[in-house]
């Protein structure tokens, strides 16, 4: 039994705590962990074990405890907190002992963990003396110098460009001494730090080591260090302690506490330890040599110390080396990574002499090498007799040194157990890699911030208010925000979709098209620079004419559209998809810096210069009319694919008559900040005739009466601009890039996938974009596949449904039937040519 | 202690041209400032933002003039639309950005009169430190100026 | 509850000295590689043969995935071969004596915008029609199959629907690794570890033996199962790959109570999560962009990833993260992978399986060792070969990336 | 979180940056005059080495420059970037 003394100690008693663990309150002080205050309380045990269900108590007084890992119940949740290092808070902490080690979620966090990033000249890990002494000299020499200690001690560190953390563990060591850590701001808050430092210290220290004995499980059996540090911090004790070591370190707390000592290094070792209820412990000891000849020492808690280990996560996170040190049984850094230095007992200096007896006497069924996961002698021997050789097999096999407490007590005496059953050196059956984090983070510490609308961007046009307004139903596109149709009372999709569809083609329509990528793209060649990129020429292309664009990766698959309009000889204006105007830009560059760098064309991203909103349907001059008075808009003055610059509203704008519908269409832009002004103005321009705002779902519809292709919906990567039906825009006489790509023999076969038009038997059939085209409707798998539905609509214009399809032959399949296969029903439709809306062009010119 | 506003519209136009070229020259002479050479940092309301790029903000010339004299030696957009500012001052202003920002905001290592473009949680920013209290400037897509600002303001609060 | 140790049985394998040379040289012991060697003496009478593993068998991408399995790929060629591999995987257990710790408890495939709608019914309907269970599952169906999802409208990213394939599941990777090496070895296969092969020997442009750090061994084929570092022993022949050889985080929480039964991955918000047997969630993070054979990546796609994690599971925010590592996974130009005839006359190369390489373990073993028995592919491995990337006909399984309009 | 040294901007987060892949691949100068299977090497096919290697990056968020880089990709070391179009640091 331990109890708290009168006196000593770094607690503070004039500052009470409370710790309820299972509803039993139990008092500490401030300074106390949960661990001190409970032995202090005279209690020892903390849970069953998670195999065997045997009683375990607290084993350490650190980052190390196998054992005493608690849930925190109250003012907070936490599975799995080492009782070791948990602060004592003012308010009284509630915590569970956890049977069987397994911890229990119970909600979302409400806490604020915060980020934050730091940089420095020299950061510290560990405020130990070497550590200490390490930031001292480097704050002395003016440099800016981060000390982090895992241990709630204040630091003492004076300096302008000095920061001291305490209660603050090092994470995670990344390239180009990254370095996370994280600080327990509060009892539960918590800030994740990112160091970027010039120089990174290690004084991470060392851990002692049990020793691995039979009935070393039993509570009151406890690291020698630790009994030191509750002795000489918390001012708790045993009355009776003994110690069994096989070095220098723990004959000294063996003195320093009066204990009775079993030394190995003079032959004796224990053989087995009983539980002597009230009585504490008694110890069976024997000689090595005869281990049968036993003597009893009865003590309350027995020490144990089998050397040290040095904590080198932070060098193992990087693929840092380390040897075997047979003098003092450990693994020892084999030199540091660059700009970093290893000191102190983390790098062997200063650690004892250890006379290793690995595998000592005694029944190994009751010999436990890990504590937390419950792994004996005997289950190594087992893993040997197996035929395993490496210690990363031997984990696999018994577990070992794979729980939350990450093996910490129990890597060394594994390897080394297993190396002496298999006959070979430690070295060789394998020191074990560690990997970050040091300790466990939670998930919500980790994410931060990045929470709810800091999760990740919504971006929104200038026009979005309105939208909101008119309740638009909105449709995530990438980051954007796109109204996807305006539903007016009581109205399902469907039906708002069949009405906007028909007011556009009917009357006139407005839509918000600001999110599609924009590229300024100047220069003397930018006509060549884009003849190399699309696969159709600029050169060719007239100052105040647009061109519709496609481009291909070098594989020859299209990757993206647009439309190009040529402002001036030496500058042209190209949009991409809303998804592509990202990618597009950057592709763009990369060609042009890392393969034409002799263009002389400079391109700017101006997305967000422009807002754009597409006025189309046979009405929609009338509506443009009126916001631009002077502009002749007749089909003469203002032809199909080109644009003039002018104003509305007051805002310099460029209108182009595009059409992504086959009907008479403009696409005005002006600068982002005017686009609600623009937006207005259109609207009270077109509600004399009726203007119906669309979004998305009727522009999709819209087009692919059309038969134009969306990129990225009728296109999957696999699909040539042949195979969309688009030979006319694939120039024969000029390469670009993927041009060579389609001549390959695949992309030549007369059987590829190729986009046509579809009609179901049945008109009222809406088929599943997702359907799998099938040439035979008896379906037993595996049933040979022809394509699949990209696009499918009802549509207003036709009074019935249709589809497009990429159709393996598709072209010559036209006027044929085939099936459709979805969700285990088969429907019979026709192919048809793509365009089925005005396939002669009549409407374009309004 | 740290606050952060929307800042007033600002004219803004992107330029390239190829430093220490006749062009350039033009265009200097234009502006009356020499286009800082120094990668990141500010001349006048003009920012470097590349080897051949630079941002002139504030300033009084436009985008035909700037193509006049660059004379197809070089590019010139007008971009006052293609971001907006957010003004970020006060003593603990670094410790804010850098609840988001992985750039180094050190009084050392990013003076006033210093800019880069950088990332804010993820959104591309261009930062400006525009004085020692310290204050910052950061232009940001209108798009995710309020993403940003939510951030920087969430920043503010974890301060507490 | 009983000892977790109890599964394995009391021997695994032998630790054999090399012979001079062997039938068939098989380098590298993962997963491929030693189903490959099983199958080969299983079921091509040939057991000749020697499994060459640099370090420890497993010691790769085997034991370093979060172990998903399923069959839902989208194209012909890759349903039937990862189809082929889960009708495998149905028998394990029973075939190899062993329990691996199959679990077919379903695997979810969040959508989140329309384009991920699209090509879930998509895929759902080309599996069907390949034979591959498959479901699409609308919103409700979701929240039942799965109420730990959050399917708040208010999501970022809101969940639409889902497709499901309810014979996939997870496995124990150690376990496997154990009882296909044992399976292999009691069949006479020569696992030899601690043997780093170093170079290729050829003789009249065909391939005859390997240099291992262990000797000079000679072989009859060799057959190059060397995930993370293919292009790395190809080039000892003088063969080159089209792999590109990245970083691929993954992570494990402490052992919890049970809070997740199924397997959920979610493509657009970056995340894929199980909880394991003895408890523990397991998540997959995204690929580092950049080459490396380090074996670890960067610490923000860690952050990135539990982000998106408390996203879709807010009930996981007070969970911890244990440990985080990464594995080293061939990335081909179409997410498929090389599995055949490599230019150099008896020398094989199975490699490029990108993050899908533990599901496809004893399907790839299968065919590849029918592959080295008869030097022919075997009708499902006929498409995966190397020859596609100079024809052009290649089996995209990026499938359709592009969020476009 | 590598530091990757722009030549322009000095050392920044790797977050900052756009991956590219193996250096020093020229375009085919004629692809019409190849066969498919050296375009195929052109289009599919590149270096994969442990070790040192020749790659390219760009500031993407940055200065949006194009530069190369040598990197060890065993240990993340970086050697040095340097210019499009110069030879790799010894």
């Amino acid at each position: 039994m331990m109890r708290r003394l009168a006196e000593g100690g770094a607690i503070d008693r004039s500052q009470e705590r409370t710790v309820v663990v299972n509803g039993v309150s139990y008092q500490g002080y401030a300074g106390d962990t949960v661990a001190s205050a409970l032995l202090a309380n005279g209690l020892i045990a903390v849970g069953a074990s998670s195999v065997f269900g045997r009683v375990r108590g607290v084993v350490s007084a650190g980052g190390e405890e196998p054992n005493a890992l608690v849930q925190v119940t109250a003012p907070w949740s936490e599975p799995l907190v080492a009782a070791t290092l948990l602060e004592l808070p003012e308010q009284a902490l509630e915590v569970s002992l956890l049977p069987g080690l397994r911890g229990r979620l119970a909600g979302d966090d409400e806490q604020r963990h915060d980020h934050h990033h730091a940089h420095c000249d020299l950061l510290v890990i560990g405020a130990g003396r070497s550590g200490h002494a390490a930031a001292a000299a480097a704050v002395a020499e003016g440099r800016r110098v981060i000390l982090a200690e895992r241990d709630f001690r204040p630091i003492e560190l004076a300096g302008d460009e000095a920061i001291a953390l305490p209660r603050t563990t090092a994470l995670g060591s990344y390239d180009d001494n990254f370095v996370t850590l994280v600080e327990r701001v509060s009892p539960v808050r918590r800030r994740l730090w990112h160091v970027r430092a010039g120089e990174v210290v290690l004084a991470t220290g060392a851990y002692e080591r049990p020793l691995v004995f039979p009935g070393n499980d039993l509570p009151g059996v406890m690291l020698a260090g630790a009994l030191r540090t509750y002795l000489e911090r918390f001012a708790v004790a045993a009355e009776r302690p003994a110690v069994f070591c096989n070095n220098d370190r723990g004959l000294e707390v063996a003195r320093l506490l009066g204990a009775a000592v079993i030394d190995l290094r003079a032959g004796r070792t224990v053989v087995g330890v009983e539980d002597a209820g009230e009585d504490g412990l008694s110890v069976l000891v024997a000689p090595l040599e005869a281990p049968a000849d036993i003597e009893r020492i009865e003590c309350d808690v027995l020490g144990v110390s089998g050397g040290f280990d040095p904590v080198l996560d932070l060098h193992l996170h990087r693929g840092g080396r380390v040897r075997w040190h047979e003098g003092r049984a450990c693994f020892v850094p084999d030199g540091a990574l660059p700009r970093q230095r290893i000191v102190g007992a983390a790098a062997g200096e200063g650690l004892p002499a250890v006379q290793a007896h690995w595998l000592l006497p005694g029944d190994e069924s009751q010999a436990f090498v890990d504590l937390h996961r419950d792994v004996t002698v005997a289950e190594l021997r087992r893993a040997v007799g197996a035929g395993l050789q490496s210690i990363e097999h031997v984990k696999r096999y018994t577990l070992i040194a794979t729980g939350a407490d990450q093996g910490r007590t129990a890597k060394t005496n594994a390897t080394a157990i297993a190396a002496q059953l298999l006959g070979s050196g430690v070295a060789e059956v394998g020191s074990s890699t560690t990997r970050p984090p040091v300790e466990p983070i939670s998930f919500a510490a980790l994410a931060g911030r990045a929470r709810g609308e800091r999760f990740d961007p919504v971006r929104t046009t200038p026009i979005h208010p309105w939208h909101v307004d008119r309740g638009a139903v909105f449709e995530d596109v990438g980051q954007w925000k796109r109204p996807r149709y305006y539903p007016r009372d009581g109205e399902q999709m469907d039906a708002a979709v069949l009405r906007e569809c028909a007011a556009v083609r009917g009357g006139v329509g407005m839509m918000d098209a600001s999110t599609l990528g924009k590229i300024d793209i100047q220069g003397p060649d930018a006509a060549e620079f884009l003849n190399r990129l699309y696969t159709n020429a600029y050169d060719t292309l007239k100052v105040g004419r647009c061109r519709y664009g496609l481009m291909c990766r070098a594989d020859g698959m299209v990757f993206d559209d647009g439309v190009v309009s040529r402002v001036a000889d030496d500058r042209f204006f190209a949009t991409t998809t809303t998804g592509g105007a990202a990618v597009v830009l950057d592709w763009m560059e990369e060609w042009l810096q890392t393969e034409w760098p002799q263009l002389r064309v400079w391109l700017t991203s101006v997305t967000e210069q422009w807002a754009t909103v597409a006025v189309v349907g046979p009405r929609s001059r009338e509506v443009l009319a009126a916001v631009v008075p002077g502009v002749d808009l007749s089909a003469e003055a203002f032809p199909f694919m080109s644009f003039v610059d002018t104003a509305v509203a007051g805002a310099d704008a460029h209108v182009s008559r595009i059409s992504f519908s086959g009907e008479l269409a403009y696409e005005v832009s002006v600068p982002g900040t005017r686009g609600l002004e623009l937006w207005a103005a259109l609207w009270s321009a077109g509600e004399p005739h009726g203007v119906t705002a669309y979004g998305t779902e009727t522009m999709h519809v819209l087009r692919a009466e059309k038969g134009y292709p969306i990129v990225g919906q009728d296109t999957d990567g696999t699909v040539t601009p042949i195979d969309l039906g688009m030979d006319w825009i694939v120039s024969k006489t000029k390469p670009f890039v993927g041009s060579r790509s389609l001549r390959r023999p695949d992309t030549m076969r007369p059987d590829r996938k190729q986009l046509v038009g579809l009609l179901p038997d049945d008109p009222a059939l809406r088929l599943d974009e997702g359907a799998q085209v099938v040439l035979d409707p008896n379906l037993r798998a595996p049933v040979p596949m022809a394509g699949h539905v990209t696009s499918s609509y009802d549509s207003a214009a036709l009074g019935r449904t249709f589809a497009l399809a990429l159709v393996r032959g598709g072209r010559d399949r036209i006027g044929h039937s085939l099936y459709v296969s979805q969700s285990g029903v088969t429907a019979r439709a026709t192919v048809v040519e793509p365009v089925l809306v005005d396939p002669q062009g009549a409407r374009r010119d309004g | 202690m740290a606050e952060l506003r929307r800042g007033g519209s600002l004219s803004q136009l992107g330029l390239r041209v190829m430093a220490g070229g006749d062009a350039a020259g033009r265009v200097e002479r234009l502006l009356g400032v020499p286009l800082p050479q120094s990668p990141n940092t500010v001349r006048e309301g003009v920012l470097w933002l590349g080897p051949d790029e630079w941002l002139i903000v504030g300033r009084p010339e436009d985008e035909p003039r700037l193509r006049e004299v660059l004379a197809g030696e070089g590019a010139a957009v007008e971009l006052s639309s293609n971001r907006v500012s957010l003004e970020l001052s006060g003593p603990q202003a670094p410790d804010v950005l850098a609840s988001c920002c992985s750039l180094d905001l050190h009084g050392d290592a990013f003076p006033t009169g210093r800019c880069a473009q950088t990332l804010v949680a993820g959104a591309p920013v261009i930062i400006e430190r525009v004085d020692d209290r310290p204050g910052f400037r950061l232009l940001v897509r209108p798009s995710l100026a309020m993403y940003v600002e939510s951030w920087l303001a969430d920043g503010i609060v974890g301060l507490a | 509850m009983t000892s977790v140790f109890e599964q394995h049985p009391d021997f695994l394998w032998h630790a054999p000295e090399p012979r001079s040379s062997y039938d068939v040289v098989i380098v590298g012991g993962g997963g491929h590689g030693l189903f490959t060697a099983y199958y080969l003496a299983k079921l091509h009478g040939i057991s000749n043969v020697a499994v060459l593993e640099r370090g420890w068998l497993g010691g790769g991408n085997a034991v370093r995935n979060t172990t998903v399995i399923r069959s839902n790929y989208l194209w012909d060629e890759s349903a039937a071969m990862y189809e082929h591999s889960l009708r495998l995987w149905e028998g394990l257990t029973e075939e190899l004596d062993y329990d691996i710790l199959f679990s077919q408890r379903g695997v979810l495939n969040l959508a989140h915008n329309l384009g991920d709608v699209r090509e879930g019914v998509r895929r759902v309907n080309a599996n069907r029609l390949n034979g591959v269970d498959a479901e699409w599952l609308d919103l409700d169906d979701v929240a039942e199959f799965c109420p730990q999802v959050n399917i708040s409208p208010e999501l970022r990213y809101p969940v639409l629907g889902a497709t499901l394939q309810r014979r996939g599941g997870i496995a124990r990777h150690d376990a496997l690794v154990f009882a296909v090496a044992r399976a292999a070895s009691a069949l006479g296969v020569h696992l030899i570890q601690n043997c780093e092969v170093t170079g290729i020997e050829l003789d009249g442009g065909r391939a005859v033996a390997v240099q291992t750090s262990r000797g000079r061994i000679g072989a009859g084929r060799i057959g190059l199962c060397a995930a993370g570092h293919s292009s790395v022993v190809a080039a000892m022949a003088g063969v080159e790959l089209p792999i590109q050889s990245h970083p691929l985080q993954a992570l494990v929480s402490e052992v919890l109570e049970q809070v997740l039964d199924c397997v959920v991955m979610s493509n657009a918000v970056h995340v894929y999560v199980s909880q394991a047997h003895k408890g523990e969630l397991v998540m997959g993070a995204g690929i580092d962009p950049y080459n490396s054979y380090a074996q670890r990546g960067g610490f923000h796609v860690i952050e990135q990833q539990m982000a998106a994690a408390l996203e879709l599971f807010p009930i996981f925010a007070t969970a911890h993260v244990l440990r985080t590592w990464a594995g080293i996974v061939d990335v081909s130009p179409d997410a498929s992978p090389i599995v055949g005839a490599t230019p150099v006359d008896g020398l094989f190369v199975n490699c490029g399986w990108g993050t899908g390489g533990f599901k496809a373990t004893p399907g790839s073993g299968w065919v590849y060792a029918h592959t080295l028995a008869t030097g022919q592919p075997h009708e499902l491995n006929r498409p995966f070969s190397l020859e596609r990337f100079e024809t052009g006909a290649l089996i995209d399984e990026h499938g359709a990336a592009a969020v476009a309009h | 979180m590598l530091l990757i040294p722009c030549p322009w901007c000095g050392p920044r987060d790797e977050v900052e940056f756009r991956y590219g892949g193996q250096a020093h691949v020229a375009y085919p100068a004629d692809p019409e005059a190849i066969d498919d299977r050296e375009w195929s090497r052109f289009v599919f096919y590149r270096d994969n080495p442990k070790g040192r290697f020749a790659e390219r990056w760009t500031h993407q968020h940055g200065c949006r420059r194009w530069f190369n880089l040598v990197r060890d990709t065993a240990t993340h070391q970086i050697a040095g970037s340097y210019a499009l179009g110069e030879e790799p640091p010894a």
